[in-house]
């Protein structure tokens, strides 16, 4: 019944400090961008999708589950944070590592998530000596090969230049998964999307198509 | 930074830093010759519970530090034990326990910055000013970037392999350390 | 010997390292003297900012945490770490780090691998354990003979720290070769 | 005779590689943007303005001097790297440190400086308590302090919000500095500005009319 994520009465505290509050929200759009002023908790909202923040009370399910890195895949805006193997191929076949897959196997979806990002040629190079866009390219490969339900980008197309990050904001389009949360300030970005949500400190201060919230947000930042 | 300091207005704490350190080291160098005299090491023992006391220890912080200090001292009383007998290992042990309790009460009664502030004085240099507040800046920092890189790969989904975290951790901090270096220069900064 | 400006961030950095590596939950197994990640620090600064600059580094974590900071494994600092039995150990790292990166400096043409091998041997676990030694037997009154059968017990950790100490390094030299100079 | 910034047939090659080729440019606009692609060499470009980067070949002068850090200014992306005091007041102070200014100026120049950025009631507070907004702040702050000729602003609005990005872009214009000098990705800040310059693998592609130059170089990223 339950379908794409979902968030009852959702707070968020550290340190007594309530960073997320009370956030009730439901849906299954295909791609949701999270809009908001520095600060507000977008990220935060962001890392409860994957259980890597756990909520100080209420509930959040993703497809009917408890959140786990297992049916979401994250990608951070810095992409040498998210490097973990030296070779291109490596890195990527890292995140199958868990999944008991043989080796043809792990070859062949590694080598079907690089050429969907446009990386075949460089499986392997070292993932250090890529250039900023590249080193995001692989850094989606890596968070895509496990063709997680739901993927969730906290500024992805962070520094990349208009080339790449028209690049990645096509890909993100592509990827096999049932839906994508894009947290961003770039608002050409959060336009491409289906359904759109807006932070402000903490609360949930809107739902909707994205071009009504994109034009109250620049309103409300001017 | 969080430091070992616990705020407070006792007189150990109003001592300035320089003469108390200077007392210490003369207090610490009496508790080394009393190690042989399990009676001298008991005084020392007490006489540094007297001293927390009249550092306004009410919480019982005495006994935690030598809860704290326990498996030092076990480190030492079982070997002396085990060489010299009972007496010396009484002896021993109440020694340095003291000695590592009288250190913590410096710690508890004194501002890191204080002291910090006594070392730059002796140096009296500008650049060791300069690396003392950009080894404290990192601290913080390193540890963020380690959250992070532990984050990143746990969002990954699969066992973290520590090793790779600790080479991606110092992978990113010299990057960070020579981009730092590269800001201080753009504001002009010289040595 | 004169410090450039892109040292101070790097020494400073190492500082930060070290704390870090404290963090990694130190392992008891003789009571009072941790087997610490901590070293594993101390023998990369050596290797990565070279004897100079490393003794730096080692010299300032030692500092700070003399001041009153808990930077060791297990959060504990301040001047106690100094006066204990163990205070040799912190003395040897700082000879240790000097050593390493004095080793590497004298082997330019042996491949990284095999010099830092042997810095790691003299000065991450030589050059640490004599003064560890030397102090607890000093101030103990013990057999130094004794002492250094009973310290035997952390060739096993330090053997598999100056494992892992290599493979970061070689990892380092790869991914950021500039890291090293 | 030479007002403002000038290269001739400048060329910067690291261990060989050129990445500013062979770029001859004058210009004395009170605001010059620098667009183009990930790895073109724009960030090379910046740096050979303050000096940070010497010329492999080639000539670089600024307001008629060799490049130097005392002329010019830099703003970097990120604000974590520019800090180095712990509170507010002490790191603009610190940038005035080789001045050999006495108490009472530094006082009354940091406070101006403080004041323009708006962050005059946060003298006292702790850097590492602000906000991502507020250490950008900061940063423009400690480097607008010394009323450099030239300030050199590198992807200064990067991971901001709307409102602080705005905020941010408006202050570079009222720095009291000669000539702004603003490398970014973002193409709404590019258009501010007077002039705007094209890099693209190291070689000036072009220079014009911000909207010129933005316009072309969207139809050469798509
Ligand atoms: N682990 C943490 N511990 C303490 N405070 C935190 C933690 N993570 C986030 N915060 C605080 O929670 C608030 C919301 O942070 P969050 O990162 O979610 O904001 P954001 O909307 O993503 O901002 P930005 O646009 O700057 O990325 C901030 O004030 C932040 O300082
Ligand atoms: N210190 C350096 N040593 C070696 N190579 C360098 C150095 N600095 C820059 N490069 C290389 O020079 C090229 C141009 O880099 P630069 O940083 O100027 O590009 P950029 O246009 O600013 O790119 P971005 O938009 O990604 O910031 C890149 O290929 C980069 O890898
Ligand atoms: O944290 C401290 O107080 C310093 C302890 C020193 C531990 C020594 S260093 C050599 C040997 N190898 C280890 O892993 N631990 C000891
Ligand atoms: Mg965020
Ligand atoms: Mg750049």
């Amino acid at each position: 019944m339950l379908k794409g994520i979902s968030l009852a009465n959702v707070t968020v505290a550290f340190d007594g400090n309530p960073v997320v509050r009370n956030v009730t929200f439901e849906s299954g759009a295909k791609s949701i961008a999270v809009i908001g002023s520095n600060g507000s908790g977008k990220s935060t909202f962001a890392r409860l999708l994957n259980g890597l923040v756990k909520p100080t009370s209420g509930e959040v399910s993703v497809y009917g589950n408890t959140p786990d890195t297992k049916q979401a895949s994250f990608l951070f805006s810095n992409p040498d944070l998210q490097i973990v193997m030296p070779t291109v191929f490596e890195d990527v076949a890292f995140t199958l590592s868990g999944l008991k897959l043989n080796a043809a196997e792990v070859r062949s979806r590694v080598g079907a998530a690089l050429k969907l990002v446009g990386l075949e040629d460089l499986e392997q190079a070292n993932c250090h000596e890529l250039s900023s866009g590249q080193k995001q390219l692989l850094a989606l490969a890596s968070a895509s090969v496990r063709k997680p339900k739901l993927l969730i980008a906290d500024e992805p197309t962070n520094l990349l230049d208009l080339a790449n990050a028209r690049r990645i904001s096509k890909l993100l389009g592509n990827i096999p998964s049932d839906q994508l949360v894009l947290v961003t300030h770039d608002l050409e970005l959060a336009q491409a999307c289906e359904e759109a949500i807006w932070f402000e400190e903490g609360i949930l201060k809107s739902v909707g198509k994205p071009t009504d919230l994109i034009e109250a947000y620049r309103k409300f930042s001017s | 930074m969080i430091s070992l300091y616990q705020s407070g207005n006792s007189f150990l704490h109003r001592l300035s830093a320089g003469p108390k350190l200077a007392a210490l080291f003369v207090v610490l160098a009496a508790i080394g010759l009393s190690t042989s005299h399990p009676v001298l090491a008991a005084t020392s023992f007490l006489f540094t519970w007297l001293l927390y006391l009249l550092a306004g220890d009410s919480s019982n912080r005495f006994l935690l530090q030598v809860w704290r200090f326990s498996y030092i001292a076990l480190f030492v009383f079982l070997p002396q034990l085990y060489f010299g007998g009972i007496e010396r290992a009484f002896g021993f042990t109440l020694a340095t326990l003291s000695a590592l309790l009288l250190a913590a009460l410096l710690s508890m009664t004194t501002r890191t910055i204080d002291l910090v502030a006594i070392m730059q004085k002796i140096s009296r240099s500008k650049s060791f000013a300069l690396i003392v507040t950009l080894s404290i800046n990192s601290i913080a920092l390193v540890s963020n970037l380690a959250k992070n890189i532990v984050e990143a790969s746990a969002a990954r989904g699969v066992k973290p392999n520590r090793i790779r975290q600790i080479v991606t951790l110092f992978v990113v901090s010299l990057k960070f350390a020579d981009d730092y270096a590269e800001s201080l220069a753009a504001r002009g900064i010289r040595i | 010997m004169k410090l450039e400006l892109r040292d101070y961030p790097r020494i400073a950095i190492f500082v930060g390292l070290i704390a870090a590596l404290g963090v990694i939950p130190a392992i008891q197994v003789i009571p009072g003297v941790p087997v610490t990640a901590q070293t594993l620090g101390v023998m990369l600064a050596g290797a990565v900012l070279g004897s100079y600059r490393g003794t730096l580094a080692v010299l300032m974590f030692e500092l700070l945490t003399l001041a009153g900071l808990p930077l060791l494994a297990g959060g504990r600092g301040g001047l106690s770490a100094f006066v204990g039995p163990t205070a040799g150990y912190l003395i040897g790292w700082s000879i240790g780090v000097w050593v390493i990166g004095f080793v590497i400096e004298k082997l330019p043409k042996v491949p990284l691998f095999l010099s830092s091998l042997l810095a790691f041997v003299l000065g991450g676990i030589v050059a640490i354990y004599v003064p560890g030694i030397l102090w607890y037997a000093y101030t103990q009154n013990a057999p130094v003979l004794a002492v250094a059968q009973g310290n035997l017990i952390f060739l096993v950790g330090d053997s598999l720290k100056i494992a892992i100490a290599l493979v970061v390094l070689i990892a380092l030299k790869a991914a950021y070769p500039k890291a090293l100079r």
